[in-house]
């Protein structure tokens, strides 16, 4: 069934519509480009100032001209630059249509917990509380269970919040979830998966959409 | 790139997003950066009852001024309306309700909103008449007014130059309000004299970027379609 | 002893010194520039969103480079453009080295008052709250008295205030005087006046400046 | 005018503004866009117990980072440290104070603090960790953190270009938090690339205006004097 990184990714992949104005965090979410309909057009902002960045440089990248992580990034056509501040206003007043973000936890009522596992080095919260906050729709990418094979879709988290109430959609690679008022739904069984496996690997109730 | 981001648009299918009662905030200092079409376009919808927040009145015959004029803003929120006086003769009627804020302060409660966040604190106005509704805030062993931020049904921008995304550049003073009263409105149409296609701005220069800019329309006419002041008192 | 209001200006003019950052309001702080020392070099700010200012243009005034007062200006090499945002934060954080506004009424607190006057039409505040709160020296013009004769120095403001405790110095066409933590000092006097006339003419206690 | 606004000196007078127990703010997200020049001036004044204020930890040869490594920060408020495992290592062994912010949210307090307001509000991070010891202000009836205004002794700032008067352009993404850091602080420091005369920017271009600026140097090389961490993989 391949790498569940790569499958997450290419599933948030879809996610992504022509025309939007797309946020993705470090981790998994740094991959969804590799997997975006080459059809499309988006725009790809990040926290540092940048609205519209392009690929990766093949060379003489640009010490100067980077994204969130720091890493070298081309600009398209339309694109522009502004200080960080310009960069999280837009991010808290909800002009990102989608924001992509890596997990360690979410419960069933929404809440984002990914920034701090208390005991372990803090690395700090960046920019994913307001990206949490703004973002019209935010998608949360992880793999379905901790190494030790706990659930990471609980129905309360047991690390602290980064947001509340803000996932709309969770991404495994065993699973789609979506979260509405009425709590968790399940809308997407993965290839290789059966709703049985689903069950034992998930920490929360949820409802099962007549899609199924 | 550009078809799929293309804002621009005409007076048309503008003037069917201004609606009676909305909350329209406008850019411009004094008439310098307000849309001339744009103004013109929202009085020939005829709407009414408008809430109006911008720096100031303008004159009787510029800017928002033109549409004031009329009697069909229900209220203002400026900084001061000293240069049209029938602003002050429909306030002196009760025909316009107007608050006055201190013009720094209106521009970052604008700018509040614009960037989603609730407000703030200031000494600025505390204990003078201004500050009668506002809440006071104490922290630590200081009080402050609260100011709260401010968000548009629509607002009106005048550039210089917008990109088809809505990527915009002013030009000297008439940027002024313009960057904030950009990005805190639900709607933000901007009048551009000139619309180049995506790429022809240098992305330094760009002052506001298109992810604020919901419709584009370009000029009717070169510049201002009205006479300053100083330019009539030289005849 | 000529006209009051040209007076005043020529001898606000001294405070302003070489490389100072200066803020103008409109009506007699306008006149000032007429009468500054031209071997000094000023930046003059507006409320509007410029630093720099030249004076009036001769010809081929641009309606979009105006001060705040709406009257056509030029630049000088080193000026900048910024939006009125940036402005007032300039104003605010104490970045303009002196502020000159009209007054209407000064107590020897340094109350100011000069934007409204109940009962006539109010024209609104503008930007002075701010200037007047914000400036490293905040200078006060006015004729020393009403028409009718009333003080405009005063012992309390009758008007409403502007900015409390903000003036530190008063200008008129009769005399200078400071504002200090024990009240107010008559620093000159005017060509043509006595000290019996600015007694007469003052709403407010004094001292009187050893320098006198 | 350049010789009564020249702004201009060398590194010798910038280390002297330096002292033992300083806020220091600092521009740049991730080392892009934090002065290298001045980043060894400061380490090389052996300044100690300086309170630091930033996007980010840097990385330890990187940035702010090559100043935090040597243990002589007292304090860091920051969003975060992860490209940084010096610092993680002296906050766990309690030899560096470490706040985390939300990033946006720091940038505004310094804002904040640069535009002399006194704070804002915001629902970012309510209930959170990150909002243990700060103000909860009641508005209606709605519940808000209060984030308070910052303001630096001395603010350290990497341009593009400065003219003498210390108007600044600054270069692609380098430009980050430095438009802010360089408005909030007592004493503003800007390294420049290029130092040009007044009247070479474009005053329409020009992202600082040169109010806010105290003290300008010329980098001492082109460019930054470390390597990536995107270069050293490529080898």
């Amino acid at each position: 069934m391949g790498d569940a990184r790569q499958i997450i990714a290419r599933r948030a992949a879809l996610e992504v519509k022509d025309g939007m104005m797309v946020n993705l965090g470090i981790g998994i979410p740094s991959l969804v480009p590799d997997y975006l309909d080459p059809s499309i057009n988006v725009f790809f902002q990040a926290e540092n100032g940048i609205l519209g960045m392009g690929p990766t440089p093949l060379q003489n990248a640009d010490g100067n001209l980077s994204n969130a992580a720091g890493l070298p990034v081309t600009i398209l056509p339309g694109a522009s630059y502004f200080d960080s501040g310009i960069a999280f206003g837009m991010i808290r007043r909800g002009f990102i249509d989608v924001s992509i973000l890596g997990a360690l936890q979410v419960c069933s009522k929404g809440n984002l917990a990914n920034w701090i596992v208390p005991g372990k080095r803090v690395p700090g919260v960046g920019g994913a509380m307001e990206l949490a906050y703004g973002a019209k729709n935010l998608i949360a990418l992880m793999t379905h269970c901790e190494k030790d094979g706990s659930p990471k879709i609980v129905k309360e988290c047991s690390l602290p919040i980064t947001t509340f109430a803000c996932v709309k959609k969770i991404i495994t690679e065993m699973a789609v979830f979506s979260i509405h008022e009425d709590g968790l739904w399940l809308d997407e069984i993965m290839d290789g998966c059966t709703l049985a496996d689903i069950e034992d690997a998930t920490g929360a109730d949820y409802k099962i959409s007549t899609s199924l | 790139m550009q078809h799929h981001f293309n804002k621009v648009t005409d007076y048309d299918t503008i003037s069917k997003l201004f609606f009676d009662g909305m909350t329209l905030l406008f850019g411009g200092f004094g008439g310098v950066g307000t849309p001339p079409s744009i103004i013109d376009c929202l009085i020939d919808t005829g709407v009414k009852d408008v809430h109006l927040i911008g720096n100031d009145a303008g004159f009787p015959w510029i800017g928002i001024g033109k549409f004031i004029s009329l009697g069909r803003a229900e209220s203002l929120v400026a900084s001061h309306i000293g240069s049209n006086p029938m602003a002050g003769d429909l306030m002196n009627q009760g025909k316009l309700k107007v608050e006055f804020s201190p013009q720094g302060i209106l521009v970052e409660r604008i700018r509040s909103g614009g960037v989603g966040l609730n407000g703030f604190l200031t000494e600025i106005g505390k204990g003078t008449q201004l500050a009668y509704d506002k809440p006071l805030i104490n922290i630590g062993d200081k009080t402050f007014l609260y100011e709260a931020p401010i968000i548009g049904d629509v607002a009106i921008v005048y550039a210089k130059k917008a990109d088809t995304f809505g990527n915009l550049i002013f030009d000297k003073t008439a940027r002024n309000t313009n960057p904030y009263v950009a990005m805190a409105s639900k709607v933000t149409i901007v009048e551009a004299e000139e619309i180049v296609e995506m790429g022809e701005l240098n992305p330094e220069e760009i002052i506001v970027p298109g992810i604020y800019v919901k419709h584009i329309v370009a000029s009717k006419e070169k510049g201002y379609n009205w006479k300053w002041k100083w330019e009539m008192q030289d005849k």
